[in-house]
């Protein structure tokens, strides 16, 4: 095939040798830990660069070894792989510096910080797999590396949410499994790409297929938090700020989103799936969750359950996306996938930071929080205007996109959705920045933090500012080329026009 | 047949551990642990070179007193017993060091159970013999050898629950025995003959044959614990010494399984039927279902582990609907059968280092602890985190998710499962994994949690926990040469002649 | 009928009597120490007619011998055993009585 | 009918009742002659298909098996024996107490 | 006739099995099971299997039957080592008779019952395979011993004869591994008990002769290690019964290696083979019925110790607890 090359493997092993590293160091080794962290993060993030700077001047990077007979561990860089390995590393780069910050002092650091590797080294594992097989290897390993984050706190709730993650997403990786090895003996080692394959069965193995995609869906679909499988997202809430964001934002419900990405367009081909009419009960589920995570969003005190049911419903805007064809909402699903990150990280940012801060877990403490925290409160606003679809923050563009292509294909009840969901959004997010920046503060309210002359400590701050900066520049340069937009564009083309 | 390259090996594989095991009966405790120490490494080391040999030679074979077959003996070490050999060598070598350290650090208050040294040489010395037999009547002995040494081995800790259990086991091993052997005279009758390269060629189909296969199915059932004849596994295993426990089921459960594949595969398949099949198959599901929600519902860690065997071990029961297809229907793929038993091979291995590492971490943690109740394993994650992460590994593999060894093994189940078109094994599987999961994540949930009270831990020999968890990442370790082995088990014509009868099967539909 | 099996048939309907009424007395007889004192005597008695008979009609001196050294045996044997139960018995009844036994 | 299958039957017979004594048997004693008559039964299985085979002399290899097998019986059945003598010395049970 | 015979001897052993699982009292069972024995041994002369019908006598009727009495020393109500159980003595005393054996287990006997019909019509339907007795009979000569039992026994299927002396040994080993089985026996009851010293003085060198030519005769004819050594170990028994005797006295290495020399010299005869390029157990032609002589005796002693340490780990004596430590 192409030119074996070490490179996708060594952005995998950019972090798993800092976290195996990690975990063999002693607790109180704070610097050295730091260090070997930020080594590995910020290699991951120099790894990525390179490596698509590489694939932009037109080389093809694969990585593959036989684990026995017809199984195959393969890596290989394309695009969509690229763009989610990519905001998964900067994301982890800034998350790491947060965490490093928000869990000064705490306990089992080192466990924490190994898994959180761990955790990365899966999610970018996930981006770069070359087929399907690799896919839930990395599917699997992300379940169990972030099991310890989840229980992290060991509280027994922590713990007991623990438990019903674990039920969840093992169950939808058992069901995953299921898939895919039926896939695997129907039609082979399929790669990434290969939609040829499938197309040459269809006329034979059609009732098969069908099963199969919507038994892998199903497994995906518990990752991507598609109603009625998304119980878990809001229980693992209890998990520390940092796992809440990266799990919210990236690792897991992504690859989720982005397994049924690479199953739609990448295994089945998006025509194949139309054909068969595979993608109209993932557009109505999706649809559904959109607005019930909307509307069960409404009635959370909890400042996270909030953001965690919003983001069962901004995750479905990525399966609505994919399981409307053409090549505008394809768009707009998979730069969704990069902007509901960005803008998410900074919500949970923010909403680590209050809590770090002043202890404030509920949204009725907020009052007045902003003029406490003007640039946490900032950027979370910056984010909330992306996620209601205000223009030039991120999200509009995505729901633009999304939009446009729903029109295009016809399916008009998609944008009622849509209008339904940005109003719901602005229902449920902007009381809170309105009790932040124009109520009246309850009570006095007494750091916990000693900050200096900032508003909270300088490694909490800097990544929340940088997210809220990321979210709004996806935005406004959303035309200018190398930005998300451009790149969920080319895509895009290259699904629709060969 | 006897045409093929011999070797002293074979004779070596079993002499040797029984050599050293007499040996060690002339010096007292200590000695009787040195030699026994030694004679496991010895023995280990040799097996792996045996394994090594068969690589590079391809199946060897020892004709025993110069007398071939069908009046003498031939001992036969193809690809399949050179890996059980090997497999039995590697786990054997981890948990002897263990139970050196183990024994030696309760040698005052127990007498350090100088006795299991020669008994665990002969029931090696058994093992060796068994995945070397090439005759009926053979192997009958080399079950009693193991099932003697293995009930022997149980029962050392002299406990009361050990003695019942391990009566009990006794019996229905001896029962298991001798139903085999009912099989074995009703074949000797209507063939003149006990060499199994033979049976494949000579066997007709017949009431006999069918009644034979039924009897020594049976048996060896009862042997490997299969459902409806598990009860006697949880008490047996669980009472035992923990590198009993280890060897008891990572290895001697595993005898049985692999005759009854040998028999399945190279001497019965002209009388297989599909019914045979579905109702083991049957068995099998059952048996991973109960067994993993017993083990869900123990309250002790090994019993839970003890339960969990008779789960793993009906996955291996379940390799054996795979193998004949339904009346009529052609298979997709021309070669459906080997994913199914390089599948239950590979289950052997994995649940063999798995289930090994397990049982020694429960004895760690007895040692530590007392006694084995969950829930104070709370914070073992603090405590003894070796163990933890030991337990943890092993886990992973047991419910067989990626990248381990019981990945593979389910991975190539569900493989053999949709080839044959008996889809309606795969929810088993799956439903096996996720109860699996249930019980391990229970155990991992309370590992994690902070402690209540506190828990005395008594500090426990590092090398203890070392050699546990060697043997749980040998359990993912096994994949990497998964490609290797899998083609290694293919090579050699492994099932001489008789498989044929199973294509044809397979080819034409069985009638 | 030659003269020996005619003497062969006598001997061996005379042990068989030998041996049934050994049999009745173990089924009739109330306690361990008469029925013992059946077994042994009558059936001893009886083994010796029917080994005699046997000797009689293979007429060689050597299976005589060895037959006759087979009677000899069970004779010592059955001694043996019958002495062995009898004190069995005897100390059981005395331990009834007196102390328990451990 | 010939001898051997008088005894072939027989052997059938006395393997299926020593199976049930296996199971039903309640008494440790028991259980164990009932492995032993089974071992019987199988041994006299053997042994008829010998007579069956017999030329000059009757076949050898069944009867050096069955030679065999018996003394790996009586060694399980002492060894069982001792197991059942010393659960009965240790708790005064002569049964499995949850028997079915 | 030969039929009747044959078939009431059937009956016979069937009758005997039955009665042995079903008779109410243990010791009934026992003593039906040593008649069961007896008639099993019966049925192999029948079938012209006289080393079986020694060994089934020697072994599994004599030297079992044996210890199952022994055995009743503990289980009998008569000598009740400890407080039993109520309730387990209720069990095997009332609850274990015919009636309710047969009314709870309608479904078990339903279940034996078929299986029955189809073993009967598998045993009956058995195709003639011919056998190995052709090729016993073709080799014969090369083996190096006249009877063919033992041919088989100790040169074609050498293998398994030594991992049966094995399976002995480790019989022995698991029973250590149990722990001794302490009776009430009094203490030097041969030296007390005139009647008992002189069956012992009597039997010992009777045992050991007729062991002796057991042994040698099995070269020819039926006999061989296996039945010698039941005898032998019946002297080994006879010593242990008389009370303090000469087993202690030897020492502990001997005693070892007494138990061992059988397997060992087999085995390491077996290497010795192997190292000169022949496969395990295959005897140089010329040697074969010396070396044969030679393991058969080492064998038989062996074994006759080994069944000796059974009976007396079986039955050590209470009042002495020096003894619990004889072989470990």
């Amino acid at each position: 095939m192409e030119t074996t090359s070490i490179l996708p493997l060594l952005i995998l092993i950019s972090s798993l040798i800092p976290g195996t590293l990690i975990m063999l160091l002693r607790e109180d080794q704070v610097p050295l830990r730091t260090f070997l962290n930020l080594l590995g993060a910020v290699a991951k993030v120099g790894l990525v660069g390179w490596v698509f700077a590489g694939y932009m001047r037109g080389e093809e990077y694969s990585f593959i070894f036989n684990l026995a007979l017809d199984l195959t561990f393969a890596l290989r860089v394309d695009q969509l792989g690229l763009f989610f390995a990519a905001l998964s590393s900067v994301l982890w780069l800034v998350t790491t510096l947060y965490a490093i910050g928000y869990l000064e002092g705490g306990q089992h650091r080192r466990r924490f910080f190994a898994f959180f590797s761990f955790c990365v080294t899966a999610s970018t594992g996930i981006a770069l797999s070359g087929n399907v097989v690799t896919f839930f290897i990395f599917y699997e390993f992300l379940t169990l590396s972030t099991y310890p984050l989840v229980v992290h706190r060991g509280t027994d709730k922590a713990v007991e949410a623990g438990r019903t993650y674990l039920w969840y997403t093992i169950g939808g990786g058992t069901v995953l499994f299921l898939g895919v090895v039926g896939l695997f003996v129907t039609a082979g080692p399929i790669y990434f790409g290969q939609t040829e394959i499938i197309e040459g069965l269809i006329s034979t193995h059609s009732t098969q297929l069908t099963i199969l995609f919507f038994i892998m869906l199903t497994g995906l679909a518990v990752k991507a938090a598609i109603f009625p499988l998304h119980g878990w997202l809001p229980v693992s809430m209890v998990a520390p700020a940092p796992v809440s964001a990266l799990l919210h934002a990236v690792a897991v419900v992504k690859a989720g989103a982005f397994g049924i990405v690479r199953l739609v367009y990448d295994v089945y081909g998006i025509r194949i799936a139309d054909q068969m009419n595979l993608l109209t009960p993932l557009a109505i589920f999706a649809a559904f969750t959109i607005v019930y995570g909307s509307v069960r969003a409404l009635f959370q005190d909890d400042f996270k359950k909030r953001l965690a049911f919003s983001t069962v419903s901004q995750l479905s805007y990525i399966a609505l996306g994919v399981a409307i064809v053409g090549f505008l909402s394809t768009t707009g699903a998979v730069v969704h996938l990069v902007h509901q990150g960005i803008m998410k990280i900074t919500m949970f940012f923010a909403a680590g930071n209050i809590a770090e801060t002043y202890g404030y877990s509920k949204i009725s403490q907020l009052n007045g929080i902003g003029r406490r925290m003007p640039l946490t409160m900032g950027a979370f606003t910056i984010a909330v205007f992306g996620m209601i679809g205000l223009p030039p923050v991120a999200g509009f563009v995505s729901k633009w996109y999304l939009g446009l292509g729903a029109v295009e294909a016809g399916s008009y009840w998609v944008v009622l959705v849509l209008l339904a969901s940005s109003a719901l959004n602005a229902a449920y997010f902007l009381p809170i920045v309105y009790r932040a920046w124009f109520c009246e503060p309850d009570q006095e309210a007494v750091p916990l933090l000693s900050s200096g002359r900032l508003e909270t400590k300088a490694l909490l701050l800097i990544p929340v500012v940088v997210t809220g900066l990321l979210s709004l520049a996806a935005g406004v340069f959303a035309a200018v080329a190398g930005s998300p937009l451009s790149i969920a564009r080319e895509i895009a083309e290259k699904l629709y026009m060969p | 047949m006897t045409d093929l390259p011999t070797s002293p090996f074979p004779a070596f594989l079993v002499g040797l551990p029984v050599l050293l095991a007499t040996l060690s009966l002339f010096f007292r405790a200590r000695g009787k642990a040195v030699v026994g120490l030694a004679g496991s490494l010895l023995t280990g080391v040799m097996a792996l070179f045996a394994l090594f040999e068969v690589t590079r030679r391809g199946t060897v074979i020892h004709i025993l007193g110069g007398w071939e077959p069908p009046l003498g003996i031939l001992l036969r070490m193809d690809p399949l017993a050179a890996v059980f050999i090997g497999m039995t060598a590697v786990v054997g070598i981890f948990i002897s060091l263990y139970a050196w350290r183990y024994f030696r650090a309760q040698e005052a208050t127990t007498g350090g159970f100088p006795l299991f040294w020669p008994l665990w040489l002969f029931l090696w010395a058994g093992l060796n013999g068994l995945f070397l037999s090439n005759d009926l009547f053979n192997l009958f002995v080399t079950l009693e050898v193991i099932g003697i040494s293995a009930v022997a081995l149980a029962v050392l800790s002299g406990k009361k629950t050990a003695l019942v259990a391990g009566l009990r086991y006794l019996l229905v091993a001896i029962t298991g025995s001798m139903a085999y052997l009912f099989g074995v005279a009703l074949i000797y009758g209507s063939t003149g003959t006990l060499d199994l390269g033979l049976l494949g060629q000579v066997l007709e189909p017949g009431t006999t044959t069918t009644f034979a296969l039924l009897v020594i199915t049976l048996g060896l059932m009862i042997k490997m614990a299969g459902f409806p004849f598990h009860f006697w596994l949880p008490p047996a295993h669980s009472s035992a010494l923990a590198p009993v426990s280890a060897l008891l089921s990572a290895l001697v459960v595993k005898g049985a399984f692999y005759i009854l594949l040998r028999l399945w595969m190279e001497v019965f398949g002209v009388s297989l039927t599909y019914a045979a099949g579905q109702l083991i198959g049957l068995a099998g599901a059952i048996a991973v279902i109960w067994g993993s929600w017993q083990a869900f519902m123990q309250t002790s860690l090994k019993l839970i582990v003890a339960h969990s065997s008779v789960a793993q071990l009906g996955y291996l029961l379940m390799i054996f609907p795979l193998l004949i297809l339904a009346p009529g229907v052609t298979a997709d793929s021309a070669d459906w059968l080997s994913p199914a038993w390089t599948a239950g091979v590979y289950q052997v291995i994995a649940h063999a280092f798995a289930k090994a590492s397990f049982f020694l971490s429960a004895g760690i943690i007895i040692m530590a602890l007392g006694h084995d109740r969950i829930e104070s394993l709370r914070d073992l994650v603090g405590h003894m985190r070796i163990t933890a992460l030991a337990i943890a590994i092993a886990g992973v593999s047991l419910i067989g998710l990626p990248p381990s060894g019981g990945f593979m093994a389910k991975w190539m189940l569900l493989k053999g499962i949709f080839l044959s078109g008996q889809w309606w094994w795969a929810p088993v599987v799956l439903t096996g994994s996720l109860l699996t999961a249930g019980y391990v994540f229970m155990l991992l949930r309370l590992a994690f949690a902070p402690a209540r009270e506190k828990e005395a831990f008594r500090p426990v020999p590092r090398s203890l926990e070392v050699c546990a968890l060697v043997l749980a990442l040998g359990s993912f370790l096994i994949v990497l040469p998964a490609d290797n082995l899998i083609q290694f088990l293919q090579s050699g014509e492994v099932f001489g002649t008789g498989i044929e009868s199973i294509m044809e099967g397979g080819a034409h539909g069985n009638d | 009928m030659t003269i020996h099996e005619l003497i062969t048939v006598i001997l061996l309907v005379v042990g068989c009597f030998f041996f049934l009424a050994g049999t009745l007395g173990v089924l009739r007889f109330p306690d361990l120490f008469s029925r013992l004192h059946a077994l042994t005597k009558a059936d001893n008695l009886g083994l010796g007619f029917i080994a005699a008979g046997m000797a009689v009609y293979i007429a060689s001196p050597w299976a005589a011998l060895k037959i006759f050294f087979i009677w000899l045996f069970t004779l010592l044997a059955s001694s043996t055993s019958c002495y062995l139960i009898a004190r069995f018995q005897k100390e059981q009844e005395q331990t009834k009585n007196g102390k328990e036994g451990e | 009918m010939e001898t051997y299958q008088i005894y072939n039957l027989t052997s059938a017979v006395l393997f299926v009742i020593g199976i049930g004594g296996v199971f039903a048997a309640r008494h440790f004693i028991r259980k164990i002659i009932a492995t032993i008559i089974m071992g019987g039964g199988v041994f006299l299985s053997f042994v008829s298909f010998a007579e069956r085979d017999a030329l000059t002399f009757a076949d050898p290899v069944p009867h050096a098996l069955v030679i065999t097998g018996i003394v790996v019986a009586v060694a399980s059945a002492a060894f069982a024996l001792a197991l059942a003598r010393r659960i009965y010395q240790l708790t005064g049970e002569e049964s499995f107490t949850n028997d079915k | 006739m030969s039929v009747l015979i044959d078939g009431l001897l059937a009956i016979l052993a069937i009758y005997l099995a039955l009665q042995s699982l079903l008779a109410p009292r243990l010791i009934k069972s026992v003593f039906l099971f040593f008649a069961f024995g007896l008639a099993l041994a019966l049925a192999w002369v029948r079938l012209g299997a006289v080393d079986v019908a020694i060994t089934e006598a020697a072994i599994a009727s004599g030297f079992l039957g044996v210890l199952f009495l022994d055995a009743l020393r503990d289980f009998s109500p008569a000598f009740p080592a400890k407080q039993k159980n109520p309730e387990a003595a209720h069990n095997v005393l009332v609850k274990n008779n015919t009636k309710s054996l047969l009314l709870s287990r309608i479904p078990l006997g339903l279940g034996l019952g078929l299986f029955l019909l189809i073993a009967l019509e598998a045993v009956w339907k058995t195709p003639e395979g011919g056998g190995l007795t052709a090729a016993a009979e073709a080799f014969l000569p090369e083996s190096g011993v006249e009877h063919p039992v033992t041919a088989v026994l100790l040169n074609f299927r050498a293998y398994d004869t030594w991992l049966e002396i094995g399976v002995i040994l480790m019989g022995l080993l698991a029973i250590f591994a149990v722990g001794g089985i302490k009776v009430y026996r009094k203490p030097n009851m041969a030296a007390q008990d005139p009647m008992l010293r002189q069956v012992i003085m009597f039997f010992t060198p009777v045992l050991f002769l007729f062991g002796a030519f057991l042994l040698y005769f099995g070269k020819t004819g039926p006999g061989g290690a296996f039945q010698a050594a039941v005898l032998w170990g019946a002297i080994g028994i006879l010593l242990h019964l008389g009370g303090k005797s000469i087993i202690e006295e030897i020492p502990r290495w001997l005693r070892q290696l007494i138990l061992t020399v059988g397997i060992l010299f087999f085995l390491v005869l077996g290497f010795l083979f192997v190292a000169g390029g022949n496969a395990l157990f295959e005897y140089p032609r010329a040697y074969a019925g010396l070396l044969i002589l030679i393991i058969e005796t080492l064998a038989a002693i062996s074994i006759a110790a080994a069944l000796t340490a059974i009976f007396a780990n079986l039955n050590q004596m209470k009042e002495d607890p020096n003894e619990t430590e004889s072989i470990n």
